[in-house]
């Protein structure tokens, strides 16, 4: 994943930092445009690091608290690099009835990691989503794009082990 | 400046058709105890301290903020408001750790005063005591999270009177929390121009100036009376 | 006419607010005629007395030992009162909530500097301390509460009067500030 | 194009799809597609491909077809014959649909719905009346069924007044949750004055148990469009947003795409339709914060600040975006507009009961046999909507609440199962018609847990802009996980009602006034329940653990401890 082969550079040798400055071109650096820009600042980047923040409060002559406060208001925008996978476990009201928490419990259980955090190793990312619209489907979860539904928490678990032991080149 | 009629506590006053309900009372010496209100900044109706019942309004209206409109009818006390207030309060207390007694604003400070005021000597919440740190890195001023109430007078006054926009908001909810720049050390702001406003503001023992120590901060706010005056004029479309 | 039993008692605090009482000074002489001061860090009393009328308590409620003897208290007296900000809000003594117990003791007596403390073969030195330092109030019905680290010595005698004269302790707005 | 060329298209789009012998629909909705449609539609596509890619032969990818649980789902529909829809199909399940059909035989009837099923039969739909019958990202589809018709008509034969006359006649209110005339709304934004005006639909559906807006988006994209650019005609505005939730990424590239093919059309952007009416619409998206289903704080978002709900007034019709009147409607309400004009004001308005007029769509989830996405007029009894639609509970559970109106709304008991589900009728009962999330619970739910359930949600989703919403949530969860876990005294119980009335009557904006509305009313109908947690500390449906002692308990626990230990002859 670039993500992680990338860090050391500065960023403004970064190649993904002239998506970032297309996409501030496009909105004609707006002030009112922060929060598309920093959707596609997380796009390229994965995560929104102190220094991409600093660049596009600058780009958009905005004060960078204001930024920063934007950046933390929305649970969408994550200011530390997520993990290669994610799975996230809907935590909605049908979910919920259902027995997500008990999905959630045996997965943290199972990946070591509580929701919110990725592993050591970089490779999985576990979080809730406060209902992801497939009730339908409850007890449901997402690994990456994919979505599963009704599961248990056996079938929770073995979901992500089938994904965490095919190394990422097979996939 | 048209001016409108109205009636407070059973009696009738007449005012300028910009002014709010707040001002109102005040000029005719009525109390409403307010939080994150400061003459001059822009209002921000969060603490909910100023709520008054408005007569048709199916729920109480913050004084700071409602404009006065002929023929409006308002109670700015009742046993329903005193409960309100009192719980508001409360809550606010519990939020944070203000430990009066080793406060450097002891005794001058708004909330403790506020709560005394409303008859509160007890708290009937849980004490949240959350872990909050306190950055004291830059030269003259500190800050503490732990006494703070969120009022934003600092971001308001840092942004509108200052123009540097050094504070803001973190996060949200219980969550929130003031922060200079990028979250840094204050002490590392390239932004704050150490000017004090925020410090003086402060209504609590959350933003002080250094060397203080129990009990021994008191705000100084005279140096910025002009400015938010003809601030809170030009609100209403006057001038000095 | 009877005098006022009034008992006193000192859990998780600093013992300031007894010493605020102390300093009521020669008004104590006056008070001496009217009450019977029958429990307390100030008198030689091992067990909490029965029927007491006016019980001021300073301090939070901390570990095991404070909870029985308040819950004690509460039981044996008819007024019990929250003296001083430590009683009412958990003040200073709280301060430590932001800690896991065992972190806490753990930092305090292994981690840091000086000496351990004798450890006890029984595991009694210490009382057991609650998760959380909590005021009166959260743990018994508590009918009056005179704030203040500590409350100045006219905040005391205007709730003892009050409760001499069998009148409610209602104190004042400048009274009843906290710290 | 201009409306005779519309009328073309749809006209010739219609008798192809009326010259195939064999029409498939499989419904690729998320739900279907977790259950293996894409597979199906590869089968059902390698077949026909065999067959040499037929004209008269067609395979439709739709948008959700509402039977959600019972995926993935096959609709053929044959000239002379009615239409027929398959369960839980797999691709040879559905090559044999196919083959079946093709040689004129009896069709399989594994997995084939009843014909007269209640799930289908009991429901109106306007709104979805597209959803699961088109290809979403088709335009000629939804020409093909009337599509763009009711925003020619406005253009062509309408003065604004009088769309907006024709929206307040059919009685339309706010399907977002607040039941606000959508009409007055209209005129109010039409009446304000400034440079410009702005049209935004709220498409950040945040509820918990609610998906409404992400498949009307996904399944039926062009029809929000036409909604909103008929708003926009009404009240005077050349630029719309949809503010899309960003957990709906294909919700907002079919908007996009859509949006691109309808101004390729000449049905969006500048003289649309050969009128003197130009209109642009853009796609916002959202960034993970509920609050900004309120209408002040979705603006301030629209406008890259943080999601803060401001006090109102000025409310947006005068004072919006950028400070010019904006009219803020749900996507939903806007997928009513063409309706409204494709069958009349007073067509529409026949729909319903009382003050609420048309039809509500609704998310049936929770333990019913049928979960799905389902659209019934307005007053329907709540019992009709379990037990027919839903088909009852599942499991042979027992009913005991229903919840509408998601963290803002309540629990509605047993003895209300009969009330009609319409604004007024919802709200005397303590909850809110809302969104419209409806999750059925059975006794197995705990009412508490449930409310400390939304408690916890609007914590983690307050602003935390005014004091009661910051801190009452935090205080009213504590209070309630307390109940939950048997360390509660009645005091708390007391207190926890204080505190729910008082942040219902102060708090800044309409999230915080409705947060404590899951307490309150399952507070009200189920009282006994909460009063089971702390009396015996007794969780009467067996969820909570009640694990804890409250602190009165833990004192009289400790003093026989230690009278026990003094027996012993050691000393404390």
């Amino acid at each position: 994943m670039p993500e992680h082969a990338c860090e050391h550079i500065p960023l403004a040798d970064d190649p993904r930092l002239k998506l970032v400055d297309r996409a501030l071109k496009r909105l004609q650096y707006q002030p009112d445009a922060l929060i598309e820009v920093l959707h596609t600042a997380q796009e390229a980047f994965g995560y929104l690091s102190r220094d991409l923040l600093a660049h596009v409060a600058a780009q958009l002559k905005l004060p960078e608290s204001q930024v920063f406060g934007v950046a933390t208001f929305y649970h969408f925008f994550t200011l530390r690099p997520k993990g290669e996978h994610s799975c996230i476990v809907c935590t909605g009201t049908a979910c919920y009835v259902k027995g997500a928490g008990e999905i959630l419990d045996k997965l943290e259980q199972a990946v070591g990691i509580k929701a919110g955090q990725t592993t050591a190793d970089g490779k999985l990312s576990l979080g809730t989503a406060r209902c992801l619209g497939n009730c339908s489907l409850a007890p449901m979860l997402t690994v990456d794009d994919a979505v599963y539904g009704p599961e248990t928490p056996d079938s929770a678990v073995a979901k992500l082990q089938g994904i965490l032991e095919v190394p990422d080149e097979q996939r | 400046m048209p001016a409108i009629t109205l009636t407070i506590n059973n009696e009738l006053f007449s005012a300028r058709k910009e002014q709010t309900i707040l001002e109102i009372a005040r000029e005719h010496g009525i109390d409403i105890p307010t939080l994150c209100h400061f003459e001059g900044l822009e209002a921000m109706g969060g603490c909910r301290l100023c709520l008054v019942e408005l007569q048709g309004s199916p729920r109480p209206v913050p004084a700071c903020i409602t404009k006065a409109a002929e023929g409006m009818v308002i109670t700015t006390s009742s046993d329903k408001l005193i409960e309100y207030r009192k719980m508001l309060v409360e809550l606010l207390l519990a939020e944070r750790t203000h430990t009066c007694s080793i406060c450097v604003q002891n005794n001058n400070c708004e909330l403790q005063t506020l709560a005394a005021k409303l008859g509160i000597d007890h708290v009937r919440f849980d004490y949240l005591h959350q872990q909050l740190p306190m950055d004291a890195s830059r030269e003259r001023f500190a800050l503490d999270h732990n006494r703070c109430v969120l009022c934003l007078r600092c971001v308001r006054v840092c942004d509108a009177v200052e123009g540097a926009h050094t504070w803001d908001v973190r996060g949200r909810g219980s969550t929130s929390r003031i922060v200079a720049d990028l979250d840094r050390p204050w002490g590392n702001s390239t932004s704050c121009t150490d000017c004090g406003k925020c410090v003086q503001l402060c209504p609590t023992g959350a933003l002080y100036k250094k060397g203080a120590t129990v009990g021994e901060m008191k705000k100084e706010r005279s140096f910025l009376n002009r400015i938010l005056e003809r601030r809170r004029l030009a609100a209403q479309g006057r001038s000095l | 006419m009877s005098k006022l039993r009034l008992a006193t008692a000192w859990l998780g605090g600093c013992s300031g607010c007894h010493m605020s009482l102390l300093d009521l000074g020669e008004l104590l002489v006056g008070l001496a005629d009217r009450i019977d001061l029958v429990y307390g860090p100030l008198v030689d009393a091992k067990q909490f007395p029965e029927q007491v009328d006016l019980a001021l308590i300073e301090g939070a409620v901390a570990n095991l030992e404070n909870l029985e003897l308040l819950q004690q208290i509460r039981r044996n007296s008819r007024l019990l009162v929250s003296f001083g900000d430590c009683a009412i809000t958990g003040n200073v003594t709280s301060l430590r909530n932001i800690f896991k117990v065992d972190d806490l003791l753990t930092g305090v007596y292994q981690a840091g500097p000086g000496s351990l403390p004798r450890s006890g073969e029984d595991g009694h030195v210490l009382p057991e301390l609650l998760p959380r330092v909590l005021p009166l109030h959260q743990v018994v019905e508590v009918d009056a509460f005179i704030p203040g680290c500590p409350p100045d010595p006219d905040r005391i005698l205007a709730a003892i009067t009050a409760a001499l004269n069998g009148e409610p302790i209602q104190l004042s707005e400048e009274m009843r500030t906290f710290g | 194009m201009n409306r005779g060329e519309l009328a073309e298209l749809a006209e010739a789009t219609l008798q192809k799809q009326q010259a195939c012998r064999l029409r498939l629909l499989v419904c690729c909705g998320t739900p279907c597609v977790a259950a293996g449609a894409e597979a199906v539609v590869a089968a059902l596509r390698e077949q026909l491909t065999g067959l040499g890619n037929l004209a008269d032969l067609e395979l439709v990818s739709t948008g959700c077809q509402g039977p959600c649980s019972r995926g993935p789902l096959l609709t053929v529909l044959q000239p002379g014959q009615p239409e027929q829809v398959w369960e839980k199909v797999t691709p040879e399940l559905a090559c044999t649909v196919l083959n079946t059909a093709l040689q004129q035989q009896h069709l399989p009837e594994q997995n084939l719905l009843p014909q007269d099923w209640p799930f289908f039969n009991r429901q109106t739909r306007l709104v979805l009346a597209n959803s699961g019958r088109i290809d979403p990202e088709s335009l000629e589809q939804y020409i093909a069924r009337g599509g763009y018709e009711s925003l020619a008509q406005a253009l062509h034969e309408m003065t604004p007044d009088d769309v907006c006359d024709g929206v307040v006649q059919s009685g339309l209110r706010g399907r977002g949750g607040g039941g606000y005339p959508t009409g007055l709304k209209w005129q109010l934004v039409r009446k304000s004055s400034g440079s410009r005006k702005f049209v935004v639909a709220n498409g950040d559906e945040g509820d918990p148990g609610a998906y409404m807006d992400r498949s009307l988006m996904e399944s039926d994209p062009h029809r929000i469009l036409e909604g909103i650019a008929i708003a926009g005609y009404a009240i005077g505005a050349d630029q719309g947003y949809i503010y899309v939730r960003g957990e709906y990424p294909v919700a907002a590239q079919r908007l996009r795409k859509a949006i691109k093919d309808a101004e390729r059309a000449g049905l969006l952007g500048s003289r649309v339709l050969d009128s003197s009416f130009s209109f642009r619409i853009d796609i916002r998206i959202g960034a993970g914060a509920f609050v900004c289903g309120e209408e002040t704080a979705l603006l301030g978002s629209i406008m890259g600040r943080r999601g803060q709900p401001r006090i109102r007034p000025p409310y947006p019709a005068e004072a919006g975006l950028w400070g010019c009147p904006t009219l803020i409607n749900n996507v939903e309400t806007f997928g009513n507009i063409p309706s409204i004009f494709s069958i009349g004001p007073q067509a529409f308005s026949a729909y319903g009961n009382g003050k609420s007029r048309g039809t509500k769509v609704f998310a049936l989830c929770g333990e019913v046999v049928n979960n799905g996405l389902i659209e019934v007029p307005m007053g329907i009894p709540l019992r009709e909507i379990v037990y027919e639609i839903g088909g009852g509970l599942a499991n042979g559970a027992t009913f005991k609440a229903a919840q509408t109106g998601g963290p803002s709304g309540g629990c509605i008991p047993a003895e209300k199962l009969d009330t009609p589900v319409d604004y007024e009728n919802l709200q005397a009962l303590g909850s809110i018609m809302g969104s419209g999330g409806l999750i059925v619970m059975g006794e197995q739910s705990c009412m508490v847990d449930v409310a400390r359930f939304f408690m916890e949600f609007c914590l983690d989703e307050s602003c935390g802009k005014c004091v009661p919403c910051r801190t009452g949530t935090v205080e009213i969860y504590r209070l309630l996980s307390r109940i939950c876990n048997g360390s509660a005294s009645q005091r708390d119980l007391q207190t926890l009602e204080q505190l729910c009335v008082m942040m219902k009557d102060t708090s800044l904006c309409g999230l915080g006034a409705a947060a404590p509305n899951p307490v309150l009313s399952t507070l009200r109908w189920f009282r006994q329940e909460y009063e089971a947690h702390v009396k015996d500390r007794r969780c009467p449906a067996g969820v909570c653990s009640m694990n804890e002692l409250p602190l009165h308990l833990l004192g009289e626990q400790l003093l026989q401890r230690i009278s026990a230990l003094r027996c012993d002859g050691e000393e404390y």
